[in-house]
């Protein structure tokens, strides 16, 4: 009975009995799920455009800002840094293009998968071989100060990355919609076969969306970099975007940032309310958990495309 | 096909060579010359855990071949050493282990495993292989019983004296251990062997003193800790000590500004205590603690040795590996005890080249006075200590260093450890060990 | 002219199904079963512990995993966690009950993992594909965070790890600091070759058909009378089952001693590795695979020292990555069926040698 | 060679089946019986509600309305696997063989229903799971040579023309021995010469085993040369039943092959079969 009580009673007493903190966890929550948001929306990039579930996403974003924080420290300013950073994640989708994918057309994605296993390894030794182990700090001038608002404290850094993450997030969407790599982008996502045939090449496209998913993969380096420095442990930020994919659908963008925020809110919220309880740092597999548990309910995610079957 | 038979042929390469790197492995022991003492070194240049490890594995590097370039080796037995990478990962570290405790004339001096985890894969083997394990100030607490560990050496002191130094630190801030009754303090940890240490030291503390301890687990890596501190904040806990290492104590310290945390409130076990944990926070980390046994910075002899004999007086140089880093202090030490172990034991067995069971009856004979500290060049820099056959962990004081922005320097004097209540722990743990495996314990 | 079956012929359905049908087969076999054997007595122990014995129970955890992916085309990441499973049980009973025997314990510690995976396997009947990939990846967290947390698992030990005590059989150490490699070797040795036979017995019956044909087709699989949900479970238990006992050799055969980190998700992506560079569907793919994944690191870290190259160490260890990474998707390039596909393939020629067609 | 050609009493009864999917309705009120021993052939233009009905019968469907009656008694919503083990075996229109898998293997899985020894006997692959086995490849080996393709035992089906898979596929259901058989277009995409060696293998089946057949075919006149009596289906309705010779001279029948309008709106129901994924 008490076991009950303390599972199934007192967190919500809790969470009623200090609304301001319950709005505090929440928010931390959204901001943190933005955060992984940024990472997942990577994958679905290129999962949408070409059916690779690319998971050296995470090292991609750790080269990024690897990069980023390499050619900063030799003197380049930040503007000139960042753009140098994304020529070479666009070089960087070529070479994929050139020397990886063109070799595994029509392959199983199973194989397509093991092979950015792969891809992860060499980013890692060759990201690490160029700039060094050792953890950089990546200061690209995004205040840190925190401040109070009726109780609930907030961190300038936080929303600024949940602003830029929006922006991202918009970019994305006039790109998709409104020009013609975009539309020829989703008409690939759409059919391979029609959009070969009405003339898009699968190089062309698959390079475009390495390279933004790149792009992607900088925005997050350099947040995720911003806040706990640069170093290998980044690479290991696509494991909390995971949860985040399978939650919102492998080919869905507005899954990856509705996923985010149900994982932040819900992991943060179980972790503070309900880790006690098991003895703490629960979040991790409670992400799994809860995107388990809704899978089961909806095998294609929240918003990925729906599985029929026929005979 | 042809890159099929391009394959088959790499294949069969890949198998030539297997066949080429077996008789390689064992032939290579017979190419050092005799007058050489073999130090293997397990270290982490990469993986996630490599800010930390850099410095490590450069404070190694560098106290041994000062000991070469500036007294022409150990009583005239040139050191010689070898570097294999673990990433931090004990399999790799078992693998380093295996591939270097053979090699040179004498087969391993000692080893430094330098991880709480490998350690433990060692302790075992220990024995069995006769090469003594110096884990200095982490890995088995019980090993602290010489009586059980006779081959496991992890003074100057251990994680449970540590956290009980700590308590009876916050005791005197508080003024007096009366004034614990009531308080909270939270154990920030690394979810993992290593973190988990401390707990059971402060659970028996807080009950002893009447302190409100939580307890509070980050996972590995650490990269996200916003939970944590959100419990931080709801708590608001008189002091905070924290296990971490790697990423988990950049982003903590980071964390604890964020939410304006008192940061002198907050310490940092001396895993937590580094150059590479307060910079990437900034101004933020100003007033943050850590517990230490050791100086931090280059303002001792030792120091302005190896920049003449090791840079060539390029200092520079030296700053860009890492001299007067916290961790790369530490190793100095760490070598330093190894060298000095070899000495002792040269007193009883001659100058020559000394086996790991020889090394091992030097480290259960080490006595650092305040004297041969001065020797050494490291007065002031750490406590001196002496080893025995009962106690391997040599009486466990620390001392609390503060960040001021720019260094670490020494905030306290040196702290004993609640010797009453750490003693025994360490006895039981053992004796449930030596019991566990069959080991009748020497009577010392 | 060497390879060659013609001559031989198969007078019943049993011959016929013979696992090695053909006789230059079974020597082969025979010649691999006496190196096997005598590996002990050139290798040292750097071989013995750094790869032979991570190789055997590697190629034991390979099989489970390739029964569930290879045979079922069920993704799992969960490997890890159900190695960690047999790993902690095998500890929790062999200091319950000291005096049971460890090969026993080793079974029963299987059996748990294989109860761990018929749960985990639970959500396969709705979820497919990479959805189900990553869903293994709540029991790989899970489980880890439970042996992790849970201090009955580790005799509330202070700091979560578990060490292999000392267990004999029939007077031989088999198990702790005392059991020299050999030894260790040939229990690991005995063991997976019971349970690779085990293993190649169930997938050329009737289980292993209805594996493959869930794997090929549910659809068609379940119209044909084969219950999705039964099949499916069987796999992931059986499969479990296999990685449990691995589990248990990587801390009681291999390393001595273990913490939650050493069945991390690292270890789930190398076994998942190992099948697919090894083949998907095939028992000897596993070994092949592991093989390639235990032996191409080893190789490349002492390469530098073979050709007498001195470099940072740092350097090396980065260089070696790459090329880790970059041999695994030339494989795939040139091979996605694996190794064992190679292998055939040249056992076609060589029917065929010295005559091209 | 005994012949068991003489029809027997009724096997299975649909009665007033009713399917729809989303709002598009596959089959309305559908009554039609189908006996023992004989060959029902199923027709209709495309969309007509065919391969939804033996969807139904199987199971896959679950219908909307309707009563299904098999051997006697009526049956509640199954799952396919357990018709399957009540007798009823069936081919696809698209070829649904287990791609990875030999000739051999894919007819053994017809057997599976039948086999009994556990999976710790199968790991052991002694005594009794051995005889089993080998029980089961006898039985397996009857069926390969009475489709007369011994040569490709051991070929992985995937390599296998387009007509000879068909013939597996026919294999693997007719190794199940089953009571009842579905054949889902058997001969769509054959030639001529594939045509006539499936009929006579669908005759012998018939004649030799005595095996109840319902089967759908586009092609009119194998349907009516080798059918005992032809259930025609239109528009999700039967709008015909009888032997051959009466459905061929069905007014209906007629109208609905030559696209006379109906009294239906032709905007309901969509392609008759949600087509066969080989690779769902």
């Amino acid at each position: 009975m008490d076991l009950l009580t303390a599972v199934f009673v007192a967190p919500f007493l809790d969470m009623a009995g200090s609304p301001v903190f319950l709005a505090e966890v929440v928010i931390v929550g959204v901001l943190t799920g933005v955060m992984y948001s940024l990472v997942a929306l990577g994958f679905v990039l290129i999962f949408k455009a070409s059916g690779v579930f690319n998971f050296a996403q995470g090292v991609m974003v750790l080269f990024a800002a690897l990069t980023l924080v390499g050619l900063m420290e030799r003197g380049v300013p930040v503007w000139l840094a960042i753009l140098m950073t994304i020529l070479v994640m666009i070089g960087l989708a070529f070479a994929i293009e050139r020397f990886m994918l063109r070799h595994l057309v029509n392959q199983e994605p199973i194989i397509l998968f093991m092979a950015t296993i792969g891809l992860a390894f060499v980013l890692e030794g060759v990201g690490e071989t160029l700039w060094g182990s050792n953890v950089k700090a990546l200061d690209v001038g995004i205040p840190n100060a925190s401040f109070e608002v009726g109780g609930i404290l907030l961190n300038e850094f936080d929303l600024f990355a949940a602003a830029s993450c929006a922006v991202l997030v918009a970019v994305l969407a006039v790109f998709f919609h409104y020009t013609t790599i975009g539309r020829a982008l989703r008409a690939v996502a759409d059919d391979h076969q029609a959009a070969l045939s009405v003339g898009i090449p699968l190089k062309t496209i698959w390079v475009i969306v390495w390279s933004v998913a790149g792009f992607v993969g900088l925005v997050a380096g350099i947040m995720w970099g911003a806040r706990s420095g640069v170093q290998f442990s980044l690479s290991l930020i696509a494991l909390k975007a995971l949860p985040v994919l399978i939650l919102g659908g492998f080919t869905s963008v507005p899954g990856a940032i509705v996923g985010g925020l149900i994982i932040g809110v819900g992991e943060k919220i179980a972790e503070i309310y309900w880790g006690p309880l098991l003895g703490g740092a629960i979040e991790n597999w409670f992400a799994y958990m809860l995107a388990l548990v809704f899978l089961v309910f909806r095998p294609q995610g929240l918003f990925g495309e729906r599985i029929i079957e026929r005979v | 096909m042809k890159l099929r038979n391009l394959t088959l042929s790499l294949v069969g390469l890949s198998l030539v060579g297997a066949a080429a790197g077996a008789a390689g492995s064992l032939v290579t022991t017979a190419a050092f010359a005799q007058a050489e003492q073999f130090f293997p070194m397990l270290v982490y240049r990469t993986g996630p855990y490599a800010p930390s490890g850099i410095p490590v594995a450069n404070g190694f590097r560098d106290y041994y071949t000062l000991i070469n370039e500036r007294d022409g080796g150990i009583n005239g037995v040139k050191i010689t050493f070898e570097e294999c990478e673990t990433k931090y990962n004990t399999k790799l570290g078992v693998e380093c282990y295996e591939k270097l405790k053979n090699k040179g004339p004498t087969g391993a001096t000692l080893v430094n495993p330098f991880s709480t985890g490998i350690t433990y894969q060692l302790i075992p083997k220990a024995p069995v292989d006769e090469v003594p394990i110096l884990s200095m100030g982490y890995g088995r607490t019980a090993a602290a019983d010489g009586r059980v560990f006779e081959w496991i050496f992890n003074f100057p002191a251990t994680y449970w004296s540590q956290a009980s130094a700590f308590v009876r630190y916050v005791a005197q801030q508080e003024g007096g251990e009366a004034n614990l009754k009531g308080k909270k303090i939270a154990h920030v940890y690394h979810n993992s062997a290593y973190g988990k240490e401390a707990n059971a030291t402060l659970e028996v503390l807080a009950k002893k003193y009447g302190f409100e301890l939580t307890l509070l687990a980050v996972d590995h890596p650490g990269q996200e800790q916003k939970s944590t501190w959100l419990q931080v904040r709801r708590l608001k806990p008189d002091w905070i000590f924290m296990s971490g290492w790697g990423v988990m104590n950049q982003v903590a310290v980071k964390e604890a500004a964020a939410i304006n945390y008192p940061m002198d409130h907050f310490v940092g076990n001396w895993w937590s205590g580094s150059d590479a944990d307060v910079i990437p926070a900034g101004d933020g980390s100003i007033g943050y603690k850590s517990t230490a046994f050791h100086g931090a910075g280059t303002g001792w002899p030792v120091h302005q040795d190896i920049i003449k004999y090791v840079y060539g007086g390029d200092e520079a140089k030296a700053k860009e590996n890492n001299i007067g880093e916290v961790l790369y202090n530490r190793t100095i030490v760490n070598a330093m005890f190894g060298v000095e172990a070899v000495r002792t034991a040269q007193g009883k067995f001659g100058n020559k080249p000394l086996t790991g069971k020889q090394v091992r009856w030097g480290l259960e004979n080490l006595n650092i006075t305040k004297a041969r500290l001065k020797e050494l060049g490291m007065e002031g820099f750490m406590k001196p200590l002496k080893v025995t056959c009962r106690d391997h962990e040599t009486g466990g004081s620390v001392i609390i260093q503060q960040w001021d922005g720019k260094k670490w320097s020494f905030s306290s004097d040196w702290i004993p450890p609640i010797s009453e209540v750490v003693r025994p722990m360490i006895e039981e743990a053992a004796a449930a060990y030596a019991k566990e495996n069959n080991i009748t314990p020497r009577s010392c | 002219m060497i390879y060659r079956e013609a001559g031989q012929f198969k007078t019943t359905y049993t011959a016929d199904q013979a696992v090695f049908p053909i006789v230059q087969d079974r020597w082969f076999i025979a010649a691999v079963a006496f190196l096997a054997l005598g590996v002990p007595f050139v290798a040292n122990e750097y071989w013995l512990q750094v790869v032979l014995i991570p190789f055997l129970l590697f190629s034991l955890a390979a099989i489970g995993l390739n029964l569930l992916t290879g045979y079922t085309g069920q993704l799992s990441l969960g490997t890890g966690g159900f190695m960690a499973v047999g790993g902690y049980m095998t500890y929790k009973i062999t200091t319950a009950f000291p005096d049971l025997n460890i090969l026993v314990v080793f079974a029963a510690a299987g059996l748990i993992s294989a109860g761990a995976g018929l749960v985990f396997g639970l959500p396969s009947l709705r979820i497919k594909g990479f959805y189900l990939a990553v869903a293994t990846l709540a029991s790989q967290f899970f489980l880890g965070w439970l042996f992790n947390r849970v201090g009955w698992f580790y005799n509330y030990s202070s700091s979560g790890t578990i060490t292999a005590p000392p267990r004999e059989i029939l007077g031989i150490m088999v198990t702790g600091p005392e059991a020299t490699a050999e030894v260790r070797y040939y229990v690991a040795l005995a063991i997976v070759t019971v349970m690779a036979v085990a293993a190649k017995n169930l997938v050329r019956g009737r289980i292993g058909r209805s594996w493959m044909a869930i794997r090929d087709m549910d659809v068609a699989a379940e119209i044909i009378g084969i219950r999705p949900f039964r099949t499916k479970l069987l796999a992931f238990s059986i499969s479990s089952f296999y990685c449990g006992v691995a589990g248990a050799m990587l801390v009681f055969l291999w390393l001595g001693s273990a913490e939650t980190e050493a069945f991390d998700i690292v270890v789930s992506f190398d076994v998942l590795f190992m099948i697919i560079i090894g083949g998907l569907g095939s028992i000897l793919g596993s070994f092949l695979g592991a093989a390639f994944i235990v032996l191409v690191p080893v190789l490349l870290t002492n390469a530098p020292q073979l050709f007498g190259l001195t470099m940072a160490i740092d350097l090396q260890k980065h260089i070696e990555v790459v090329l880790f990474g970059s041999l695994i998707i030339f494989f795939l390039i040139v091979e996605p069926n694996g190794l064992a596909r190679l292998w055939q393939i040249t056992k076609e020629k060589l029917r065929l040698w010295p005559f091209p067609y | 060679m005994i012949s068991n050609k003489h029809i027997g009493e009724v096997l299975l009864k649909l009665e007033d089946i009713s399917l729809s999917f989303g709002g598009v309705q596959a089959l309305s009120n559908v009554s039609f019986e189908v006996r023992e021993h004989e060959i029902l052939g199923i027709i209709g233009p495309n969309g007509a509600g065919k391969s939804s009905m033996l969807n139904v019968i199987n199971g896959f469907y679950h219908p909307d309305e309707g009563r299904i009656t098999y051997k006697g008694t009526t049956r509640k919503d199954m799952r396919p696997h357990e018709a399957a083990r009540q007798g009823i075996a069936r081919t696809f229109q698209n070829i649904a063989l287990f791609k990875g898998m030999t000739t051999l293997d894919n007819i053994m899985t017809g057997r599976n229903t039948k086999m009994r020894r556990n999976f710790l006997w199968q790991a052991l692959y002694l005594g009794p799971a051995r005889k089993e086995e080998m029980e089961h490849r006898e039985a397996a080996e009857r069926i390969i040579d009475f489709l007369e393709i011994e040569a490709i035992r051991k070929t992985p089906v995937g390599r296998l023309p387009y007509g000879l898979q068909k013939r597996v596929e026919l294999g693997r259901a007719l190794t199940a021995e089953p009571d009842l058989l579905l054949l889902d277009e058997p001969m769509a995409g054959m030639n001529l010469e594939e045509k006539e060696d499936m009929c006579r293998f669908i005759l012998d089946v018939n004649d030799e085993f005595g095996t109840t057949i319902a089967l759908i075919e586009h092609d009119m006149g194998v349907v009516m040369d080798i059918s005992d009596r032809v259930v025609v289906l239109d528009y999700g309705r039967k709008i015909a039943d009888g032997s051959p010779d009466e459905v061929r001279t069905n007014q209906d029948v007629i109208d609905a092959y030559l696209g006379v309008p109906h009294d239906i709106p032709p905007d309901t129901p969509p392609d008759d079969t949600p087509h066969a994924n080989p690779q769902p």
